[in-house]
C-alpha cells in the first residue's frame, strides 16, 4: 500500500490493533475476577495483594520482557508444564509471546479501576437482585458488571491504549520479527533509527488516527448504551 | 409458620429475636420505633445479610441453622426495601422484566404484568428511566416489582410511606387482594396504625433489637397500652357484613349473627348497589364511641347499638378510662370516656349501656 | 529450494542490512527476515531461545561472548564503525578539540559506554584529551541509550555536540545533511569498532545463514556498507 | 413574600408553576398527589436545579430572572431531602459539623447543637457512620442538619415520612417551636393531613406541574372538596386559649372571647398543671361532630356548643350534607351529618342546634 | 554503599521516587480540573477529547520522547516562549525534563479513573452540601474529593507505579546523567545490556520492594482514611 507515495506496510499495524484487542478481552476474562476476589476481600494480606497487582508496572518495560524470556524459555520449567498439559508452541517470539507480555505488563490498568468500581457497588441493589432469585453469575453480569461499567470502560482504554503503544515488553518477548511480531510501535522505532522520519511520522499519525477513531467509537457506544439502558 | 430464633450483629447493634414462631398465613406486622430493628429483623428472616446466625425454619423447609443459610435466590421472596432499590439505569420496563425473567415456570399463577402495572399506577411510567421518578413513584414500581417475581412469602419495609392518601388506599387494596388470592404469607413493616388494622392478621412488637410479643390483631388493638396506639387510643374491629346501599346513600354493616347491630354507614357506592362484598372489617376507634343510659332522641347519630359493659380499666396517667363492651353477638367494643362522664353517668359493669357511634371507617370493601 | 532465514541485527546497522538482505535474495532467491534491537537485547533473546539463525552485532564482544558459551560459530568481522563528533552549531570541523576542552557547552552527548561500542570509543577519545573526568563531574556528558538516541540529543540541538558514528552521518537520507559539521575521529584515538556476526548454533537454516554472513565480503555488500561510512575490517 | 412564576423541564415533565405570590411568614405546606411535581417545585425554589427558568423574589431579595439565579449556597436555605442525603462515609457528628462550620458568624442565634440533636433524638448516634442508620433515623439527622444551617428560609421533602408516630410528634414540635422562635419561613412537603392542619399556614395545591391554588389554611380545611380531605373529610380548625388541668385529668379550650364556647379535653399532663401555653389550636373533624335539637342528658359527651347553622351543602355522590355552624364568637365548625339524620332532625339554616363533639385533637401543646 | 557484595548506587533509587512522587503530585493537581471539566461537559465534542487524553499512550515511548525532546530543544518555541516568561533553564536533561516526559505519558492513568469516579457522583450529596452554604471549592474538596476517592487512588497509584517503571520517555528526555537523570529503570538497563545480570537482579528486587512497600502504605493509608471517616 502506498500513502502520499510512502510504502506503507500494512501488516504492524493490523497486527498491533489484533494483539490489543485480544490483549484487552483476555484481561477483562482473567482481571475481573481478580479485581472481584480483591474487592471482596476483608483481610490483611488484602493491602499487600493490591500492590503486588501494581507491580508489573514498576521494573522497565525491557528488563520485564527480559524477565520474561526467561521464565518463558522453551526449556524453562513454565513451557515444559505446558507441554505436559498438551500446548506444545513456544511462548516467545511469536503472537503468543506478545498478548502474554502485554497481557502480565496491562494487568494493573485492567485491574485497578474495575476494583475501584467494585468496591462502590450500592449493596442494596445486588441485594434486591437477589431477592429477584438471581443467582451469583446471573446477577454478576446483570446487575453488578453494568454498576461497573465505568471501571470496565477505564480499564478497556487504558489497556487497549497502552498495549497499543508497548515497546520494550513487545521488542523482548516478542523479537520484532518482521511480519511476525513487528508492531507498530516497534516499526516506528526502526524508521526512526534508519532516519525514515516521514515513514515515522506517517506511521505515528495513523496510529493516532487509529486510537483516537476506535477510542471515540468505545466512549459512544459507552454513552449510546447508558442511554439505552436510561 | 415462621419458627426460630435469629441473631445478627451490626456494630453496636445487636438483633436477638429470641424465640419466636407465628402463623405464615396472611399478613404479618412488624412494629416498633424508630431504630427498634424491624428492618434488621426483616432482612435476617430474609437471608440478605450473611452475618445471621441461629435458626429459622418456614414451615417445614429449614431457612437458617447456625452459620448455614438457604441463599434468599432460593428462598422464593419478593421484597421491597425501604429505599425503593431500583437498577439505576434501566427503564421501569425492565426493572420489572428483571423480576419476571426470573420466575421459575412452574411457580403458581398471579396477577398479570398488565394488571398489576395498571392497579399500581405506572403504566405510564414504563419507558422511563428509573432514576428521575419522584419518591412515591419509585415506591410503587418496587411494590409492582416485588409482587411480579410471583414470592412464596412477600417482605415488605414501609412501602407506602411516600405515598399520598389514594395512592395509599389503592395499593392497599392491591396488595390486601394479591395476597388474599394467591395465599402470599406477608411480613410487613409499617409506622401507620391504620396500615396495620386494615393488613394485619398478627403483629410482632419489637424494641431494642428484640422481638417483644406476638399477639393476633385482635390481641393488639384492644390493649388498651398498646404501642399500635399511642397515636389514637384503643381501636375496636368488628368483623361483619355489608348489606344494601340504602336511598339515602347509607349501607347497613351487620352481624352475622342477624340483629345482633347494625351500624349505618357511609359510603361512595350509588344507591341500590347490591351487598359489594359479604365480609367487612369495621373500625370503631375507642374514643369515637359515646355511651348513653337510654336511647337518644334528636340527635344525628344513628347508631346506637345496645351493648352490656364488661369491665372498665382506668388509665391512671390521663384520667381516661376504657369501658369494655360486650355486643350481642359476643364481640367486643371499646368506649374510652373521661373519668368526669363515667362518674357522672354512673357507669358499671353489666350495666346494659347504647353506644352511640358517629364515625366508623370501613376497612374492606 | 528457497529458503528464508531470520537474522537478528544491532538497530543501528538496519538500513544498511536491509539493502544487503534485498541483493541477497536477487542473487540467491533466499529470503531474510530481520530483527533489530539493542545487542543486550538480542543476546538475552538467543539464549532464550529465540528463532533466529544469525546474529550480526554492533560489537564483537558479545558475538565472543555467545562463542565462548557454545552457543554460535562462524564468527565473522563485518564493518568497522568510524567515530564522529557532530555538532549543528558549533565549528567542530576545525575547532574540535579546543571546543571539547573549552567545555563552554550545556551538554556532549554519547553513547552508553557500557552497551554500546561508540560509547566506550567516545569516554575514551574524552579520556585522551583529559577532559573526561571534568565534563563527567560538571554533569556536561549525557548519554543516549543508543547510538541513535545520542545523534537525536545533537540533532535536534539539546546537546550542542555529540560523538556519534560515521554512517549516521553519511547516511544518504541523514538528516545531518547539510545541517552542521563533523569531525572524524582519528582512528589512532580509540579501538577499532569493529562490528561482528556469528551463526547461532543448531539453526536448520545454517548453509543459507552462512551463505548471508559470508555475502558482507562480496563487492555489493562491500559497497553498501562503506556508502553508510563504515570500513571493511582487515 | 415568595413571589414569581418558575419553569423546569425534566425529560417530559415539565413544571410550570404559573404566576404565584404568597407570604413567606410561618409553614406554606406543597400538596399534592405523587408525582404531582411538588419536589420539583421545591427544588426550582431552592435553586438546586440548574435548568430553572422564570422569576422568583424572596422578599426583596432577587432569587430568579431568567436564566441567571442566585446560587443556591447564597440563599441561605436548609433543606431535607426525600431521601435524607447524607455525606457517606461520614459520621452522624461530622455530618452536623459541616452544617454548623459553615454558618455564617452574622446569622441570628439559633437553637445550639445540643438543644436540637437532644430534641431530634440522635445524641446517641452522634459517634455513627451514617451509612448503617435505620431509615428514622436517616431523617432525623436530615433534620437536625437542616436546622443547624440557621437558615433563613427552610425547604422539607417529607421529613416525617419514615418516622414513627411518636418521633413524629416530637418532632413536629420541635421544627414547630424552632421555626416560631427563630422566625424561620418554611416549605413544607408532606401527604399527611395531620402534618397540614399542625403546620401550615397556607397550602400550596399541585397539580401535574402547576400550581392549582394557593389557599390559608381556614379556607384549605373548610373547603368540602378540598384535595387535602379525600381522607377524612373537611376540618375544622378552632382557635382558642387552654385553661388549667382539672382534676378529672380534663383541659378547657376556650374561647378567646370568654363564654363564647368550651371544650373539655384530654390531657396527659398531670392534675394542676396551669395553663401550659395560651393560645392553641383545636382540630375538629366535620364527620366527629354530631348534632342535636336541644341539650342533652344522660350521655357521656361533655361537650354540647350551642351553634347557629349557616348553610348546608350536599354531596351529591356521596349523600353526606355539610352542616356549616358558626359559634357564638364567630369561628366557623362544620358537622358533616348523612341526609338521613338532617331530614329526621329536620335540619335548616338559621336555627340553633347544639354540637356534640366527642373527640378533638389539640395541635399544639 | 554495598549489598550482598555489589557496590549499590543510592541515586537512581533516590531519584526515581522522587520524580514519581513529583510527577504524581503535579498530575493530581493538573488531572484534576482536566477529569472535572470532561466529567461535566455534555457536548459531543467530549467524546474526542476523552479519546484525546488516552493519547500519549498509544505512541511508543521512545518515539514519545524523540517528539518530546524535538519540542522542548532549546532553539524550539515552547523554550523561547519560557525564557520569555522568565524561565531559562533548559527543559529537557535534567529532573525538569524527567518531570515533563512522566507527567505527559502518564497523564491517561490519572485522569481517567478520576474522570470516571467524578462521573459517579450521586449529586443529590453534592447539593445537600450547596444547601449548607459550601461554595464549588469547599464541596469540591470536602464532598466531591472524597466521594471520588478511589479514583484519585487508582489514578494515583497507576502513576506512581508507571512512573517508577517509565523507562523511554525518561531515557530520551532526561539523557541518563550519572547522578541527575540516571533513573533505576535505565541503571537496570544498562546493567542488562552490559551483561551484568547479577546487579540488575538485585536493583530490580530492590525497586520491586520499594514499590510494594510505598504501595502498602498508600492502600493502608485509604484504609485508615476509610475507617476514620466512617
Ligand atoms: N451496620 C450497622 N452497624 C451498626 N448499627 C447498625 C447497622 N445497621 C443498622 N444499625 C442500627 O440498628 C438499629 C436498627 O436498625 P433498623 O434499620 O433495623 O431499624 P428499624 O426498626 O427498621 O428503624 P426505622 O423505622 O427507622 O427504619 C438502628 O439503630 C441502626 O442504627
Ligand atoms: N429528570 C427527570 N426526567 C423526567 N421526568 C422527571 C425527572 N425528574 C422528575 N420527573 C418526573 O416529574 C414528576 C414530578 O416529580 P416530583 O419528584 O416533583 O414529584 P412529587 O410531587 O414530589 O412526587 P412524590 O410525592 O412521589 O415525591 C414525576 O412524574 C417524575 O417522574
Ligand atoms: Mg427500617
Ligand atoms: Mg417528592
Amino acid at each position: 500500500m502506498q500513502i502520499f507515495g510512502y510504502p506503507l506496510d500494512l501488516d504492524p499495524i493490523l497486527l498491533t490493533l489484533e494483539v490489543a484487542a485480544i490483549t484487552t478481552v483476555v484481561l477483562l476474562i482473567i482481571g475481573t475476577p481478580i479485581a472481584w476476589a480483591l474487592s471482596q476481600m476483608r483481610s490483611r494480606a488484602r493491602i499487600f495483594l493490591e500492590a503486588l497487582v501494581a507491580l508489573p508496572l514498576v521494573l522497565p518495560p525491557t528488563v520485564l520482557g527480559f524477565y520474561l524470556i526467561i521464565a518463558l524459555n522453551p526449556n524453562g520449567e513454565i513451557a515444559q508444564l505446558l507441554k505436559y498439559v498438551g500446548y506444545d508452541g513456544q511462548l516467545t517470539f511469536n503472537k503468543m509471546g506478545l498478548i502474554i507480555g502485554s497481557v502480565i505488563y496491562s494487568l494493573p490498568f485492567t485491574v485497578q479501576p474495575i476494583m475501584a468500581s467494585f468496591e462502590a457497588l450500592p449493596t442494596q441493589i445486588v441485594d434486591a437482585a437477589r431477592t429477584m432469585r438471581a443467582s451469583f453469575l446471573d446477577r454478576f453480569f446483570t446487575v453488578i458488571v453494568p454498576l461497573a461499567r465505568q471501571g470496565f470502560l477505564v480499564g478497556s482504554v487504558l489497556t487497549f491504549a497502552h498495549t497499543v503503544g508497548e515497546f520494550g515488553v513487545v521488542l523482548m518477548v516478542g523479537g520484532n520479527i518482521e511480519g511476525q511480531t513487528r508492531t507498530v510501535s516497534i516499526a516506528i522505532f526502526d524508521h526512526v533509527e534508519s532516519f525514515e522520519y516521514a515513514e515515522a511520522h506517517m506511521l505515528s499519525l495513523i496510529m493516532v488516527i487509529f486510537s483516537i477513531l476506535v477510542l471515540m467509537f468505545v466512549y459512544a457506544l459507552n454513552r449510546k448504551l447508558q442511554i439505552k439502558q436510561a | 409458620m415462621f419458627k426460630g430464633n435469629l441473631q445478627l450483629k451490626l456494630g453496636n447493634f445487636a438483633l436477638d429475636s429470641g424465640e419466636f414462631q407465628f402463623e405464615s398465613a396472611g399478613v404479618t406486622v412488624l412494629f416498633g420505633r424508630s431504630g427498634s430493628g424491624k428492618s434488621t429483623l426483616l432482612r435476617a428472616l430474609s437471608g440478605l445479610d450473611r452475618g445471621t446466625r441461629g435458626t429459622l425454619f418456614f414451615g417445614d423447609e429449614c431457612w437458617q441453622s447456625g452459620k448455614t443459610a438457604l441463599p434468599v435466590e432460593a428462598r422464593d421472596i419478593g421484597f421491597v426495601f425501604q429505599t425503593a432499590a431500583l437498577l439505576p439505569g434501566k427503564t421501569v420496563q425492565s426493572n420489572l422484566n428483571y423480576a419476571t425473567q426470573r420466575v421459575p415456570k412452574n411457580r403458581a399463577q398471579g396477577p398479570s404484568f398488565e394488571e398489576i402495572t395498571q392497579r399500581v399506577g405506572i403504566t405510564h411510567l414504563l419507558t422511563r428511566p428509573v432514576d428521575n421518578l419522584s419518591g412515591g413513584e419509585r415506591q410503587r414500581v418496587a411494590i409492582a416489582r416485588a409482587l411480579l417475581t410471583r414470592p412464596r412469602v412477600l417482605m415488605m419495609d414501609e412501602p407506602l410511606s411516600a405515598l399520598d392518601w389514594r395512592a395509599k388506599t389503592e395499593l392497599l387494596a392491591l396488595i390486601e387482594s394479591v395476597i388474599a388470592d394467591y395465599q402470599i404469607p406477608t411480613l410487613y413493616i409499617t409506622h401507620a396504625p391504620v396500615e396495620v388494622e386494615r393488613l394485619a392478621n398478627r403483629v410482632v412488637f419489637m424494641a431494642e433489637g428484640h422481638i417483644t410479643s406476638i399477639e393476633t390483631l385482635a390481641e393488639a388493638t384492644t390493649r388498651i397500652d398498646s404501642p399500635l396506639f399511642t397515636e389514637e387510643g384503643p381501636v375496636s374491629v368488628l368483623h361483619g357484613h355489608l348489606g344494601r346501599v340504602d336511598e339515602d346513600g347509607l349501607i347497613a354493616f351487620e352481624s352475622a349473627q342477624s340483629g345482633a347491630f347494625c351500624f349505618w354507614l357511609n359510603t361512595t357506592e350509588p344507591t341500590g348497589t347490591p351487598l359489594m362484598k359479604h365480609k367487612a372489617r369495621l373500625r370503631v376507634l375507642a374514643r369515637d364511641v359515646a355511651l348513653a343510659r337510654a336511647r337518644i332522641e334528636g340527635i344525628s347519630m344513628l347508631n346506637q347499638i345496645a351493648a352490656t359493659i364488661t369491665r372498665i380499666e382506668a388509665d391512671p396517667k390521663t384520667h381516661r378510662q376504657a369501658v369494655f363492651l360486650t355486643l350481642s353477638d359476643g364481640q367486643a367494643l371499646i368506649a374510652e370516656l373521661s373519668q368526669r362522664s363515667v362518674e357522672s353517668l354512673n357507669l358499671a359493669p353489666k350495666q346494659t349501656v347504647f353506644a352511640l357511634v358517629k364515625t366508623a371507617a370501613l376497612l374492606d370493601h | 529450494q528457497a529458503d528464508t532465514i531470520t537474522v537478528a541485527v544491532a538497530a543501528n546497522f538496519t538500513k544498511a542490512i536491509e539493502q544487503i538482505g534485498q541483493e541477497w535474495t536477487k542473487e540467491t532467491g533466499n529470503q531474510v527476515r530481520f530483527s533489530f534491537g539493542p545487542t543486550g537485547g538480542l543476546y538475552a533473546q538467543i539464549n532464550n531461545g529465540a528463532p533466529f539463525d544469525a546474529f550480526f552485532s554492533a560489537d564483537t564482544k558479545t558475538p565472543q561472548k555467545l562463542m565462548e558459551e557454545g552457543k554460535a560459530s562462524d564468527y565473522m568481522e563485518y564493518a568497522q564503525g568510524k567515530l564522529a563528533l557532530y555538532s549543528t552549531t558549533l565549528p567542530v570541523a576545525k575547532e574540535a578539540e579546543q571546543i571539547i576542552q573549552a567545555a563552554s557547552y550545556n551538554h556532549l552527548a554519547i553513547a552508553n559506554p557500557k552497551g554500546a561500542p561508540y560509547g566506550s570509543a567516545a569516554v575514551e577519545v574524552l579520556k585522551k584529551m583529559g577532559v573526561y573526568d571534568k565534563i563527567n563531574k560538571d554533569k556536561k556528558i549525557v548519554q543516549g541509550e543508543s547510538i541513535t538516541a545520542t545523534f537525536q540529543f545533537v540533532m535536534t540541538g539539546n546537546a550542542q555536540l555529540g560523538f556519534v558514528a560515521l554512517s549516521q552521518i553519511k547516511d544518504p537520507e541523514s538528516p545531518a545533511k547539510g545541517k552542521g559539521e563533523f569531525w572524524l575521529v582519528p582512528q589512532a584515538d580509540y579501538t577499532p569498532i569493529n562490528q561482528a556476526a556469528v551463526l547461532i548454533n543448531g539453526t536448520k537454516h545454517a548453509d543459507s545463514a552462512k551463505s548471508f554472513i559470508n555475502y558482507m565480503r562480496s563487492p555489493a555488500a562491500v559497497k553498501i556498507i562503506e556508502s553508510y561510512g563504515y570500513e571493511i575490517p582487515k
